[in-house]
C-alpha cells in the first residue's frame, strides 16, 4: 500500500518524453493562439521538441509510478517509432496544410498529443493506462481525420473512424473488465507473475472472451479483417500527412501492445485456440486486402488495403511469437513506417489539394515532372512489394524465416501469394507515374523544403535498411529480447 | 497497483446477478450501436456499452474487496466525457457539411 | 434475513428499471427520448454502484453522466434540431437482422459465461459508514495513480482544444 | 612434306579477300543507289579483274599444291603392294570435352587423293570457266567469294582425318550449295530451292551427326583410324548401339548429301543457280561425298551386312527412278540433273556390293563427263540467250561446234561407250553386282544403262541436231563461247576419253590400277572373282544395251522437225501408249506434290495451331485467367466496405462473436 | 589472387561498378544525351576490362568457385553472408555479361531513345543485378540480385516498349516472381533444416553443398523433392522451359532492342547457371530422380519451340521461339550430366548469348528504321542493306548450328553427352537441328532474300557506325568461338568436373583452401 506523493524525480524523469511531448504541444497552441508571427516557425518547433524527446527517453529502463510504466528496450523501440512517425507528418503537412490554407497550430500540437498517447500506450505497465495512452492517441486521431471540416469527405471519416473507434474502445473496456474480474489486476507484471505459475490462472470461457474482447479492441487499431472496415474510408477521407502518421505509428504501437499482452497472459508461449486465432487474421488480412486493393483506383484507399495486407504479414510474426518472430515485426513495423509514411507524403506532394480525389490516373506522367516524389513513391511501392534491396524486403525476410522456424509454412505460402497478388496493384502505380503520358495536366504545388527533407530522409532510409540491415535488426532483437526478458 | 476497500460486508445479491446485468446492458447498447441509424443515438449505445462495463469493474471490485475497479472506474468515466465532447464536436461539423447525421445517408467514401 | 431481501429487492427493481429503459433507449425513435429513457438506466447503475460500496461512483455517475453527457447530448440534439430529422428505426433488414443475432448472441455467450465463471470472493471485514473509501480514492489518485491522472488532463485539454477546433466555423 | 592444310586454307583466304571486297562495293552500291531501282549492270573491268584473280587465284593455288603432294604419295603407293600408310598432320585440337576429343587434322590417303585430285583440278576449271560466264553478272565478286568458300569446304571434307571435321566440310558445301543456289536472290524460286537444299540437307545431316556419336560409341574415336579397327572388327566393349544402326544413320546422311531416294528432291531444283555451280557441287563434287563417306566408313558397313545390301538397293532404286523422269525432261539442265542423280545411284550400288573402289572409280570419271556436259549446257543456254527449254533449241551443232563436239564426247562417256571413261567405270560396277551374285540388281543398273544412253542422246539430238525450233531469231544470233570456256570444256571431254584408263579390268589386260590403290583405304569384302570370258560377256551386253538404248533416241530424235509443243511424234506416240504412267513419269512421279501435301502443309497448320492454340489459348489462358479471377474477386469482395459504418460496425460485432465461438469450442 | 583495381576488391568492384555509373547518371541534371553516352559507354567499358583483368587472372586449374572469392557477414543475425567468388562458368557468364552490355549501350547511342539518360542507367542496374546473381555464393545474397534484376528489366520493358508493352513485363514479372516466391521460401526452409541438422547457422552455398555431399543435411526424400521442385520452378521459369515459356515471346517482342538483347543473351542463362549452381549440387538425389522428368520437358520445348517458331510472322517471335527452343536443349544436356553434356550446355549457353544476341540486335536495327517487326513488312532487302544482311546471315547461321560458328560446338557436345545416356533423347533432340534450319533460313529468305516487294523499303538505310561497333565484338567471338573453343572450354572445365563428381564436393575444398 502506498502512501501520499511519493514519486521520485526517477519517475518523472522516466515519462520525461511524453511530458515534453505534452509539453510542446501546450507551447505550440498557445504561440498558435497569442503570438502569430511565429506561426511559420511551428513545424520547427515541433520538430526541435521531438529530438528533445528522444534525447530524453535515452537508456532509461525499469518500472517507474510504482508499476504505471515499464521502460525497457521494447517501448524505447516504440518511442522512435512515434516519434519518427509524427516527424514525417509535420515534414510532409506542412506544404499541404500551407497550400490548402489550413490551421497548422493545432495540427502539430495534435500528432505530438498522439504520439505521447502512443509512447505512454505501449509504456503502460497496467491496461488502464494502457487505455488512457490508447484515448489520448485516439481522441487526437479523431480530430485530425475530421480536420478539413468543411469537407464532406474529411468529416464523414472522422465520423466513422469516431463511432467504430468508440465501439472498440468498448469491447477493449470489456476486456479489460473481464481480465481484472478474472485476475484481480490489470497489472501486466502481475498477471504475468500469475500466469506463469501454472495452474493457477485458470483460462476458463470469461477470460476467454475478455482477452478475445481485448484482441477485438486492439485488433480494430491494426486494422485486421474483420476488424478493419473504418480503414479504407478514413484514409480516404483524412488529410494525407495526417494519415502518414495515423498509418504507421497507432498501428505499431497496437501490434507492440497486444505483443505485450499476450506475452503476460501466456508467457510460455501462444497456445492452442491462440496461436491459430492469430493465423486466421493473418490469413484473412493478407488475402482480403491485397486482393481488394487491386481493385482499387483511388490511391489512398489502395494504400489502405495494401496497409491492411502487411498488418497480416505482422501478424504471421505475433501468430508465431517467437524472438526471432518478434525481431522480424519489429523490423518490418520500421520498414512499413519508414515506407508507407513515404508513400502518404509522395501522394501529398503528387496532389493538386487535399480536397480532391487521389486517383491513380491522375499521377500519369507525373516521373517527368516531379521526378523527386515519384522516384520516393516507386521506390516505397517496391519496398511494399517486398522487392531487395529495399527495407521492406529485409522485413519480409525476417517474419517468413521466423515463421518458417516456427513450423508455420502454410502461413508463409499464403504470404508469398499474397505478395504476388500485390504486385499487381503496387507496380500499377509505378505504371501510371512513369509509364502513362498524362490525360489531362494536374496543378502540382512546388517543392519544398521540409517534405524534400522527409523524401531524401524516407528514401535513403529505405535503401540504407535494405542494403546494411545490421544495426536495424539489431535494434529490433534488443526490443524483442526485452519483451520476451530474453 | 491495488487499494484494498476498507472493510465491507459480505455480498447480499450474488454477484453473478451483477454480472449478468452488466453484461445484457452491455448487449443491448450494442444492438442500439447496431440498429440505430442516428449518429448521436449510436454513440449514446455506446456510452451505455461503457457503463455496462463499468458496472461489471465495480461488481469485481466488490468481490475483491479491491479498489482499483473503482479507480478504473473512475478514470473510464472521465475519458468517456472527453470522448463525448470530441464526437459531439464532430457530428456538429459533420452536420454542417453534409446536413445530416444519419448514418445510412453518409457513405461518399465506400468500396 | 429482511436487510438482504431489501437489497436483494432494490437490486431487482433497479435491475429491471436500467434494462427496460435500455431497451427503450434503443427502439425509441427519437433521439431526445433514448436520450431520456437512457437518463433512467443511468440512474440505475447509481443504485447498483451504491450497492456495490462505490457511492462515490454513484455520485459522478449522477453528475458526470446523467448530469453532464446526456444533457450536452440534448443540446447538440436541439442544436442541431434533429427531432425533426427522420425516424431512427432502422431500414436495412439485413443489417437489423444479422445486428440482433451478433447482440444477442454475444449477451447470451457472455452473460452465461459470467453465471458460469467460478468467482473469488474477496476479504470482507465488517461493515463501515458509507463514504469511507473517497479519502482513499484521493489518496491513490495522488500515489499509484497519478501518472495517470496527469494523462487524463492532458486527455482533457486534447478533448478541450478538439471539441473547439471542430466547432469552429471559419479556418484560420 | 608440304603442309596440307594450306590447300583448305588457301581458297578460304580468297573467301574472305573476295567476299569483303565485294561487300564493300555493294554497300557502297547501296548506298548509291538509294530510293532507285537497280539496274543489273556489269561490273566495272578492274574489279572482275580482281575478283578472277583472287578467286581462279587461290583455288588453282591450292590445286598446284595438292598435286605437289598426292603425285608422289600416289606413286609411291602404286610402287609399294599394300599401299603407303596415310599422311596424317595435326594442326590443333578443335575441342576436348567429356569424352570427346577432336582436332583439326589433315589426312592424304588413297580415298583423299582420289578425291583431291579431280575435285581441285576440275574446281580450277570451273573457276576459270565462270569466269567467262558470269561475266555480266553484278554479283560478280559475290559469286567468286561463295565458290572459294566452297572450296574450301569441299577440300575440308576431302582431307579432313576425323568425321566430325570431316562434316565442318559436309556442312560448309552445303550452306554453300544453299548461298549459290540462291545466287539470285531476288528470285523467288532460286531462293526456295536453296533453302530445300540445305533442308533436305539437313535431314541427312540428323543422321549424320548421330552416326558420328555412333563411330564415338563404337570404337571410342571418330578419326579415321577407326577403319583399321573396324577392320578388325575390334568394337569397343559396351557400346549400347549397333553396327548396324550407325551404319543407317551415316547412309542417311550420305543419301541427303548424294541425293538418293527419298531425300534426292533437292537436286533437280537446285538447277536454279547459274550452271558452273551446277557442274561443281551438283554434278562433280559435293554430291558425290555422300559416296565417299560410304567408302570412308566401308569397313564398317562391311560389318552390316544388311546395311549393305539396303545401300546397294537404295542406290539401285534411285538410279532407274532417276532415269525414268529423265526420260521426259524437257529443261536441259533438268535432265542432266536426274541424270546426275540416277549416277549416283549406280555409285552406291557398287558400294552395295561391296565394290567400294569400282564406286569411287565412277565418281572419278562420272566427275569429268558431268562437269563437262553441264558446262556444256551452260554454253549451249548462254548462246541462246538463257533459254533453257530443248524444244526451242534445235540444230545448234553448226552454230556452237566447240560445244557440240565436247558435249557429244561427254555423252558417249556417259553412254558408256568403250573404251571412254564411263565405260569402264560402270562396267566394273555392273561386273561387281554381278559377282556379288545380286542378279536383281545387275538388272536394274543395266536397264539404267539403257535409259542413260537413251536420254542423253536425246539430249544431244533435240539440241544439237533435229530442225530448230523455237525463236528463229534466237537461233540466227546464237553464238560460241569464249576460250575461258571453251577450253575447260575440251580439257574436260579429253579426260572423259581417257579417265577411264586408270582402271582398265584384267580381262581387258588392263590391271585395275585404280582398284589395288584404293584398297589401302576401303574394305574390300570376299566375293568371287569371275572367269574373264563372263566378265566381257557382261561388258558386250552393256554395250549392246547402250546402244540399243542411243539407237532408239536417234530414230526419235535425230531428224526430228515437229512443232515445239510436239518435237518427236513416235516419241509422243509411244508415251501416250504408257497412258497414266507416262504422265506420272513426265510429272516427276508427283513426289513434290506428295511431300507438300503429307509433310510441309501438315507441319505448317500444326505449328500455327500449337501457337494460337495451345500457348495463346491454354496456357496463357490459364495465366491470364487465373489473374483475371483474382481481379474478379477484387472487384467482388471490395463491396464488403460498403461505406455504411453500421455495416463496419456489424463486421466487428459477427467477427467477435464468431471469434468468441471459435475460441470456445478449441 | 586478390586484385583491387579500384580499391575495393575486384568482385565488388565489378558488381557495383555499373550500378556506380548509373547512380552518376541519376543525380546528373539535365537530359544531355552525349554525356549519358559518355558516361554509359565508359562505365560499361570500365567493368568489361574489370571482367577480362579477372578472366586473365583467373586460375581455370583451380577447382570449385573459389575464384576471387570474399566473404563477410552481411545479415551476421542468422549468417547470411556477403559470400562472392566465381568459378570458370561463373567467369564464362560475366565475360557474356559485360559484353553485351558494352554491345546493347553503343547501339543505343546509335538510335533515336527518348528519356536516353534513363535507358542508360536502367542497363546498368540491370548489370549491377545480372552481374552480382551470377558471383554470389550465399543463396540469400542471390535471391536478392536475382530479384533485383526484375526490376530494371520492368522499367525496360515497360517505358521504351512497343505497344503492348505493359501487359508483357507485367507478365514478365508476375511469371518470374512466381516461380521465385515459392525458392524464397525453399531457401529459408533449407536453411533452418541446416542450422539444425549441422548446428551451423549459414546460407552459404558451399555450406549447404557440403552438408548435401556429405549427407549431414540429412533431407528427407519428400522433403528433398519439394526443395529442388521449388528451386527448379525457379529457374526453369526464367530458361523458360516448356510449358512455362509463354511470357518469354511477349516480353521479347514488346522489349526495345537492348532489353532481348540482354533478355535473350543473359537473362535466360541465368534460369540455366541456377540450375547448375543450385539445384543440381544441391538436392542430387532429388535431381536425379526428377531429371528424367524434366527433360521429357525439354525435350518437347525443343520440338516445341522449334515447330511454333516456323509458324511465326513476327521476327522477334520467331526468335523469341527459338530461343525456348536452343535453352531446352541446354537443359537436356544439364539433365544428361556427362562431361560432354555439361561442357556444352555452358557453351551453348554463351553461343546462344551471342547468337541470338546478335539476331535481336540486327532486328532491332531493322525496326528502328521501319518501326515494323512483321516479315511481311520486308522481303528482298539484301541489295538495299548488304551489311546488315551479311551480318544477320553469319547470326543465322550461328543459331543453326553451323559447324565453324560458335552454335555447332554447343550443339554437338550436348547431343553427343545426350546420346551417351540416351539414345532417344539424343535422336529427338537431334531433330532441332532441322527444325532450326528451316524456321531460321525462312526468317531470312522472306525478309532479306526475294524480290523487292515492299515500297517504302526503298529508303532503308544500311547498319549505322555505332550498331556495327555494337555487332562487330559479337561477330568475332561467334567465329572466334566456332574455330578455337579450347578457351572458353578449358575455362569451364573445372566446373563441368565439380559437377560430374557427385555433389559437388570439389566446391566445398576448394573455398576451404581460399578461407
Amino acid at each position: 500500500m502506498s502512501g501520499f506523493l511519493h514519486v521520485t524525480g526517477a519517475d518523472f524523469a522516466a515519462v520525461a518524453p511524453e511530458m515534453v511531448l505534452c509539453l510542446a504541444a501546450t507551447l505550440i497552441l498557445l504561440l498558435d493562439a497569442f503570438a502569430r508571427p511565429l506561426r511559420s516557425y511551428l513545424p520547427y518547433v515541433a520538430l526541435a521538441s521531438l529530438a528533445i524527446a528522444n534525447l530524453a527517453g535515452r537508456d532509461v529502463t525499469g518500472t517507474f509510478f510504482s508499476g504505471a510504466v515499464e521502460v525497457s528496450g521494447f517501448t524505447r523501440y516504440m518511442e522512435l517509432v512515434a516519434l519518427g512517425a509524427v516527424a514525417l507528418a509535420i515534414l510532409g503537412g506542412a506544404a499541404a496544410l500551407e497550400r490548402d490554407k489550413r490551421d497548422q497550430g493545432e495540427f502539430y500540437a495534435l500528432l505530438l498529443f498522439a504520439a505521447a498517447g502512443v509512447i505512454l500506450m505501449v509504456r503502460g505497465g497496467d491496461l488502464l493506462v494502457v487505455f488512457i495512452g490508447l484515448e489520448l492517441m485516439s481522441l487526437c486521431l479523431y480530430v485530425l481525420a475530421a480536420w478539413y471540416r468543411d469537407n464532406p469527405a474529411a468529416t464523414e471519416a472522422g465520423m466513422k473512424y469516431f463511432l467504430m473507434g468508440a465501439l472498440a474502445s468498448a469491447f477493449l473496456l470489456y476486456g479489460v473488465a473481464t481480465i481484472y474480474g478474472r485476475l484481480g489486476t490489470t497489472s501486466f507484471a502481475k498477471i504475468q507473475g500469475l500466469a506463469s505459475t501454472p495452474g493457477l490462472v485458470a483460462f476458463d470461457t470469461m477470460l476467454a472472451a475478455g482477452i478475445l474482447a481485448v484482441v477485438a479492441g486492439l485488433a480494430f487499431k491494426i486494422a485486421l479483417v474483420p476488424f478493419h472496415g473504418w480503414a479504407p474510408d478514413v484514409y480516404q477521407g483524412m488529410t494525407t500527412p495526417a494519415v502518414a502518421f495515423l498509418s504507421t505509428a497507432p498501428k505499431a504501437g497496437a501490434v507492440l501492445v497486444l505483443a505485450r499482452v499476450l506475452h503476460a497472459l501466456f508467457p510460455a508461449g501462444l497456445g492452442d485456440p491462440w496461436r491459430p486465432l492469430l493465423a486466421i487474421l493473418a490469413v484473412l488480412s493478407i488475402l482480403f486486402g491485397n486482393i481488394v486493393a487491386l481493385s482499387q483506383r483511388d490511391l489512398k484507399r489502395m494504400l489502405a488495403y495494401s496497409g491492411i495486407a502487411q498488418m497480416g504479414y505482422v501478424t504471421i510474426a505475433l501468430a508465431t511469437f517467437t524472438t526471432d518472430a518478434l525481431e522480424g515485426a519489429g523490423v518490418f513495423l520500421a520498414g512499413y513506417l519508414v515506407t508507407n509514411a513515404a508513400a502518404f507524403l509522395a501522394v501529398a506532394a503528387l496532389s493538386s489539394g487535399e480536397n480532391e480525389p487521389k486517383l491513380l490516373s491522375e499521377l500519369a506522367g507525373l516521373g517527368r515532372r516531379k521526378p523527386l516524389a515519384a522516384a520516393v513513391l516507386t521506390l516505397s511501392m517496391l519496398s511494399l512489394t517486398g522487392l531487395p534491396p529495399t527495407v521492406g524486403f529485409i522485413g519480409k525476410l525476417l517474419v517468413f524465416r521466423a515463421a518458417v522456424e516456427g513450423g508455420l509454412v502454410p502461413l508463409t505460402i499464403v504470404g508469398v501469394f499474397g505478395s504476388l497478388v500485390s504486385v499487381g496493384y503496387y507496380l500499377r502505380v509505378v505504371y501510371h507515374l512513369w509509364m502513362k503520358e498524362p490525360a489531362r495536366e494536374v496543378s502540382l504545388v512546388p517543392d519544398d523544403v521540409l517534405s524534400g527533407a522527409a523524401f531524401l530522409l524516407t528514401a535513403a532510409l529505405m535503401l540504407l535498411w535494405g542494403v546494411f540491415p545490421r544495426a536495424l535488426i539489431d535494434v529490433a532483437r534488443q526490443a524483442a529480447g526485452a519483451l520476451l526478458g530474453r | 497497483m491495488t487499494g484494498v476497500l476498507s472493510g465491507v460486508a459480505p455480498m447480499a445479491v450474488p454477484p453473478g446477478a451483477y454480472l449478468v446485468v452488466g453484461t445484457l446492458l452491455f448487449a443491448i447498447g450494442l444492438a442500439g450501436a447496431l440498429l440505430k441509424r442516428n449518429a448521436l443515438s449510436i454513440f449514446l449505445s455506446i456510452e451505455l456499452m461503457m457503463n455496462a462495463v463499468n458496472l461489471l469493474f465495480l461488481t469485481y471490485a466488490r468481490m475483491r474487496g479491491d479498489m482499483a475497479g473503482q479507480m478504473i472506474v473512475f478514470f473510464v468515466i472521465a475519458i468517456a466525457a472527453a470522448e463525448a465532447s470530441i464526437g459531439l464536436a464532430i457530428f456538429v461539423a459533420l452536420f454542417r457539411a453534409r446536413r445530416t447525421v444519419d448514418v445510412d445517408k453518409i457513405a461518399l467514401l465506400k468500396w | 434475513m429482511p436487510a438482504l431481501s431489501g437489497e436483494l429487492v432494490v437490486f431487482t427493481i433497479a435491475s429491471v428499471l436500467a434494462i427496460g429503459f435500455a431497451l427503450a433507449m434503443v427502439v425509441q425513435k427519437t433521439p431526445v427520448r433514448s436520450v431520456l429513457s437512457l437518463v433512467v438506466t443511468f440512474m440505475g447503475l447509481a443504485i447498483f454502484s451504491i450497492q456495490l460500496a462505490a457511492p462515490f461512483i454513484a455520485v459522478l455517475q449522477v453528475f458526470v453522466y446523467a448530469g453532464a453527457i446526456l444533457v450536452l447530448f440534448l443540446f447538440v440534439i436541439m442544436l442541431l434540431n434533429l427531432s425533426q430529422e427522420a425516424t431512427d428505426e432502422d431500414t436495412r433488414p439485413v443489417q437489423r437482422w444479422l445486428g440482433l443475432v451478433a447482440a444477442l448472441g454475444l449477451g447470451g455467450l457472455l452473460s452465461g459465461a459470467a453465471l458460469r465463471a467460478p468467482l473469488p470472493q474477496g476479504a470482507a471485514p465488517a461493515r463501515t459508514p458509507l463514504g469511507d473509501e473517497i479519502p482513499a480514492i484521493g489518496r491513490l489518485l495522488f500515489s499509484d495513480y497519478l501518472l495517470a491522472f496527469e494523462a487524463l488532463s492532458f486527455l482533457l485539454l486534447v478533448a478541450a482544444v478538439g471539441a473547439l477546433l471542430l466547432s469552429k466555423k471559419r479556418f484560420e | 612434306m608440304n603442309q596440307l592444310w594450306l590447300i583448305p586454307v588457301l581458297p578460304l583466304a580468297g573467301f574472305l579477300l573476295n567476299g569483303l571486297v565485294a561487300l564493300l562495293f555493294a554497300s557502297a552500291r547501296a548506298e548509291a543507289e538509294r530510293d532507285a531501282d537497280q539496274p543489273k549492270a556489269r561490273l566495272p573491268y578492274a574489279q572482275r579483274l580482281f575478283h578472277g584473280v583472287v578467286g581462279v587465284g587461290s583455288v588453282g593455288l591450292a590445286c598446284v599444291l595438292s598435286f605437289a603432294a598426292l603425285v608422289p604419295y600416289v606413286l609411291e603407293s602404286l610402287k609399294s603392294h599394300e599401299g603407303l600408310a596415310p599422311v596424317v598432320q595435326h594442326v590443333y585440337t578443335w575441342m576436348a570435352a567429356g569424352d570427346y576429343s577432336v582436332d583439326v587434322a589433315f589426312r592424304l590417303d588413297a580415298l583423299s587423293a582420289l578425291m583431291l585430285s579431280f575435285v581441285t583440278f576440275v574446281g580450277t576449271l570451273i573457276h576459270v570457266y565462270s569466269v567467262g560466264y558470269m561475266q555480266d553478272e553484278e554479283g560478280f565478286g559475290r559469286f567468286f567469294a561463295y565458290l572459294n568458300l566452297f572450296m574450301f569446304a569441299m577440300l575440308t571434307l576431302v582431307l579432313a582425318d576425323n568425321l566430325p571435321l570431316l562434316f565442318v566440310g559436309w556442312e560448309g558445301v552445303g550452306l554453300c550449295s544453299y548461298l549459290l543456289i540462291g545466287y539470285y536472290y531476288d528470285k523467288d524460286f532460286a531462293v526456295a530451292a536453296g533453302k530445300k537444299a540445305f533442308i533436305a540437307n539437313r535431314v541427312g545431316d540428323l543422321g549424320m551427326v548421330l552416326g558420328i556419336f555412333g563411330i564415338f560409341a563404337l570404337f571410342g574415336t571418330a578419326d579415321f583410324s577407326f577403319v583399321e579397327l573396324a577392320k578388325r572388327a575390334a568394337l569397343a566393349p559396351g557400346s549400347h548401339i549397333s553396327v548396324y544402326a550407325v551404319c543407317l544413320l551415316l547412309f542417311l546422311g550420305a543419301c541427303g548429301k548424294s541425293a538418293q531416294v527419298p531425300l534426292y528432291v533437292w537436286l533437280p531444283d537446285a538447277m536454279a543457280g547459274p550452271t558452273p555451280v551446277s557442274a561443281l557441287i551438283h554434278a562433280a563434287t559435293m554430291v558425290t561425298a555422300g559416296v565417299y563417306l560410304v567408302a570412308r566408313c566401308s569397313a564398317v558397313f562391311v560389318l552390316a551386312p544388311d546395311a549393305l545390301t539396303l545401300v546397294a538397293w537404295i542406290g539401285a532404286g534411285t538410279a532407274i527412278f532417276a532415269a525414268t523422269i529423265g526420260l521426259a525432261q524437257n529443261d536441259i539442265k533438268k535432265v542432266l540433273a536426274y541424270s546426275t542423280v540416277s549416277q549416283l545411284g549406280y555409285m552406291f550400288l557398287a558400294c552395295g556390293v561391296g565394290a567400294f573402289s569400282a564406286g569411287m572409280f565412277h565418281v572419278f570419271t562420272h566427275a569429268f563427263f558431268k562437269a563437262c556436259l553441264f558446262l556444256g549446257s551452260g554454253s549451249v543456254i548462254m548462246s541462246m540467250h538463257h533459254e533453257q527449254d530443248m524444244r526451242k533449241m534445235g540444230g545448234l551443232a553448226s552454230r556452237i561446234p566447240h560445244t557440240f563436239r565436247t558435249m557429244l564426247v561427254a555423252t558417249i562417256a556417259i553412254a558408256g561407250i568403250a573404251p571412254l571413261a564411263g565405260f569402264f567405270s560402270k562396267d566394273m560396277i555392273l561386273g561387281s553386282a554381278a559377282a556379288s551374285g545380286h542378279w536383281g540388281l545387275f538388272a536394274v543398273g543395266l536397264f539404267t544403262a539403257f535409259l542413260t544412253a537413251f536420254y542423253m542422246f536425246r539430249l544431244v539430238s533435240m539440241t544439237f541436231w533435229s530442225a530448230p525450233r523455237g525463236d528463229h531469231h534466237a537461233h540466227e544470233h546464237a553464238h560460241e563461247s569464249p576460250a575461258t570456256m571453251t577450253v575447260p570444256l575440251w580439257i574436260l571431254a579429253g579426260l572423259s576419253v581417257v579417265a577411264g584408263l586408270v582402271g582398265v579390268p584384267a580381262a581387258l589386260g588392263g590391271s585395275d590400277r585404280i582398284g589395288r590403290f584404293l584398297e589401302a583405304s576401303v574394305a574390300r569384302p570376299e566375293m568371287h572373282e569371275m572367269s574373264h570370258a563372263a566378265e566381257i560377256g557382261l561388258m558386250a551386253l552393256s554395250l549392246a544395251v547402250a546402244a540399243a538404248g542411243i539407237g532408239l533416241a536417234l530414230s526419235w530424235y535425230r531428224k526430228a522437225s515437229g512443232p515445239v509443243e510436239a518435237v518427236s511424234p513416235q516419241a509422243d506416240a509411244f508415251f501416250a501408249k504408257t497412258g497414266a504412267l507416262g504422265r506420272i513419269v513426265a510429272n516427276k512421279w508427283n513426289v513434290d506434290e506428295g511431300i507438300e501435301a503429307l509433310v510441309l502443309s501438315p507441319f505448317r497448320k500444326i505449328g500455327t495451331f500449337l501457337w494460337r492454340g495451345f500457348d495463346a489459348l491454354f496456357i496463357d489462358g490459364i495465366a491470364n485467367a487465373s489473374a483475371f479471377l483474382v481481379e474478379l474477386a477484387g472487384d467482388l469482395m471490395r463491396f464488403f466496405t460498403t461505406g455504411h459504418v453500421r455495416n463496419y460496425a456489424l463486421a466487428f460485432s459477427l467477427g467477435a462473436l464468431v471469434f468468441v465461438l471459435y475460441v470456445w469450442v478449441r | 589472387m586478390n586484385y583491387q583495381p579500384l580499391g575495393a576488391d575486384l568482385l565488388t568492384t565489378l558488381v557495383f561498378l555499373p550500378s556506380l555509373g548509373a547512380l552518376v547518371l541519376a543525380l546528373a541534371p539535365g537530359e544531355s544525351k552525349a554525356a549519358a553516352k559518355v558516361v554509359g559507354i565508359a562505365t560499361s567499358l570500365l567493368t568489361f576490362a574489370v571482367s577480362v583483368v579477372m578472366f586473365r587472372s583467373f586460375d581455370a586449374a583451380a577447382p570449385g568457385i573459389a575464384g576471387f572469392a570474399i566473404d563477410r557477414p552481411w545479415i551476421p543475425r542468422f549468417g547470411v553472408r556477403y559470400q562472392l567468388g566465381v568459378d570458370g562458368l561463373a567467369v564464362a557468364l560475366i565475360l557474356l555479361t559485360t559484353v553485351l552490355t558494352v554491345s546493347v549501350l553503343l547501339v543505343a547511342c546509335g538510335q533515336k531513345i527518348d528519356r536516353f539518360k534513363g535507358y542508360v542507367a536502367a542497363f546498368l542496374v540491370l548489370e549491377t543485378g545480372m552481374l552480382g546473381s551470377l558471383v554470389a555464393l550465399d543463396v540469400l545474397l542471390f535471391y536478392v540480385f536475382w530479384e533485383v534484376m526484375l526490376i530494371p528489366m520492368y522499367f525496360i520493358i515497360g517505358i521504351w516498349g512497343g505497344k503492348r508493352r505493359i501487359y508483357a513485363t507485367m507478365k514478365f514479372f508476375l511469371f518470374t516472381m512466381a516461380g521465385s516466391l515459392l525458392m524464397f521460401i525453399a531457401i529459408l526452409y533449407a536453411a533452418g533444416v541446416h542450422s539444425r541438422a549441422t548446428g551451423l547457422q549459414s546460407f552459404s552455398l558451399v555450406d549447404w553443398t557440403r552438408a548435401a555431399s556429405s549427407g549431414a543435411w540429412g533431407l528427407a526424400p519428400g522433403v528433398e523433392a519439394l526443395l529442388f521442385g521449388a528451386f527448379a520452378l525457379a529457374f526453369l521459369v526464367k530458361v523458360p522451359l516448356w510449358p512455362l515459356h509463354t511470357w518469354l515471346p511477349d516480353a521479347h517482342v514488346e522489349a526495345p532492342t537492348g532489353g532481348s538483347v540482354i533478355l535473350a543473351g543473359v537473362l535466360l542463362k541465368l534460369g540455366t547457371y541456377g540450375l547448375l549452381r543450385f539445384a543440381w549440387p544441391l538436392f542430387p538425389h532429388a535431381a536425379a530422380r526428377y531429371g528424367p522428368f524434366i527433360a521429357v520437358l525439354a525435350l518437347i520445348g525443343i520440338v516445341y519451340g522449334a515447330w511454333v517458331a516456323a509458324a511465326q510472322k513476327d521476327m522477334k517471335k520467331l526468335v523469341a521461339y527459338s530461343s525456348v527452343s536452343h535453352l531446352a536443349l541446354v537443359v537436356l544436356g544439364i539433365v544428361a550430366g556427362t562431361g560432354a553434356a555439361l561442357s556444352g550446355a555452358i557453351f551453348q549457353m554463351i553461343g546462344h548469348g551471342l547468337t541470338t544476341g546478335l539476331l535481336f540486335l540486327l532486328v532491332g536495327v531493322l525496326y528502328e528504321r521501319r518501326h515494323t517487326r512483321e516479315m511481311a513488312d520486308y522481303g528482298g532487302i539484301a541489295a538495299r542493306v548488304p551489311v546488315t544482311t551479311a551480318l544477320f546471315l553469319i547470326a543465322t547461321l550461328g543459331s543453326v548450328g553451323l559447324p565453324g560458328l560458335n552454335g555447332f560446338i554447343g550443339e554437338f557436345l550436348i547431343l553427343g553427352g545426350v546420346f551417351q545416356v540416351n539414345i532417344a533423347w539424343a535422336a529427338i533432340a537431334a531433330t532441332g537441328m532441322v527444325l532450326g534450319a528451316i524456321y531460321l533460313l525462312t526468317l531470312v529468305q522472306k525478309v532479306f532474300w526475294g524480290p523487292e516487294t515492299v515500297a517504302a523499303n526503298r529508303g532503308l538505310t544500311d547498319i549505322n557506325g555505332w550498331e556495327l561497333a555494337g555487332a562487330f565484338p559479337l561477330i568475332v567471338l561467334i567465329v572466334l568461338l566456332g574455330v578455337f573453343p579450347r578457351p572458353l572450354l578449358n575455362l569451364v572445365d573445372g566446373s563441368v568436373k565439380a559437377l560430374q563428381k557427385p555433389a559437388a564436393t570439389a566446391t566445398v575444398t576448394a573455398v576451404e583452401a581460399a578461407r
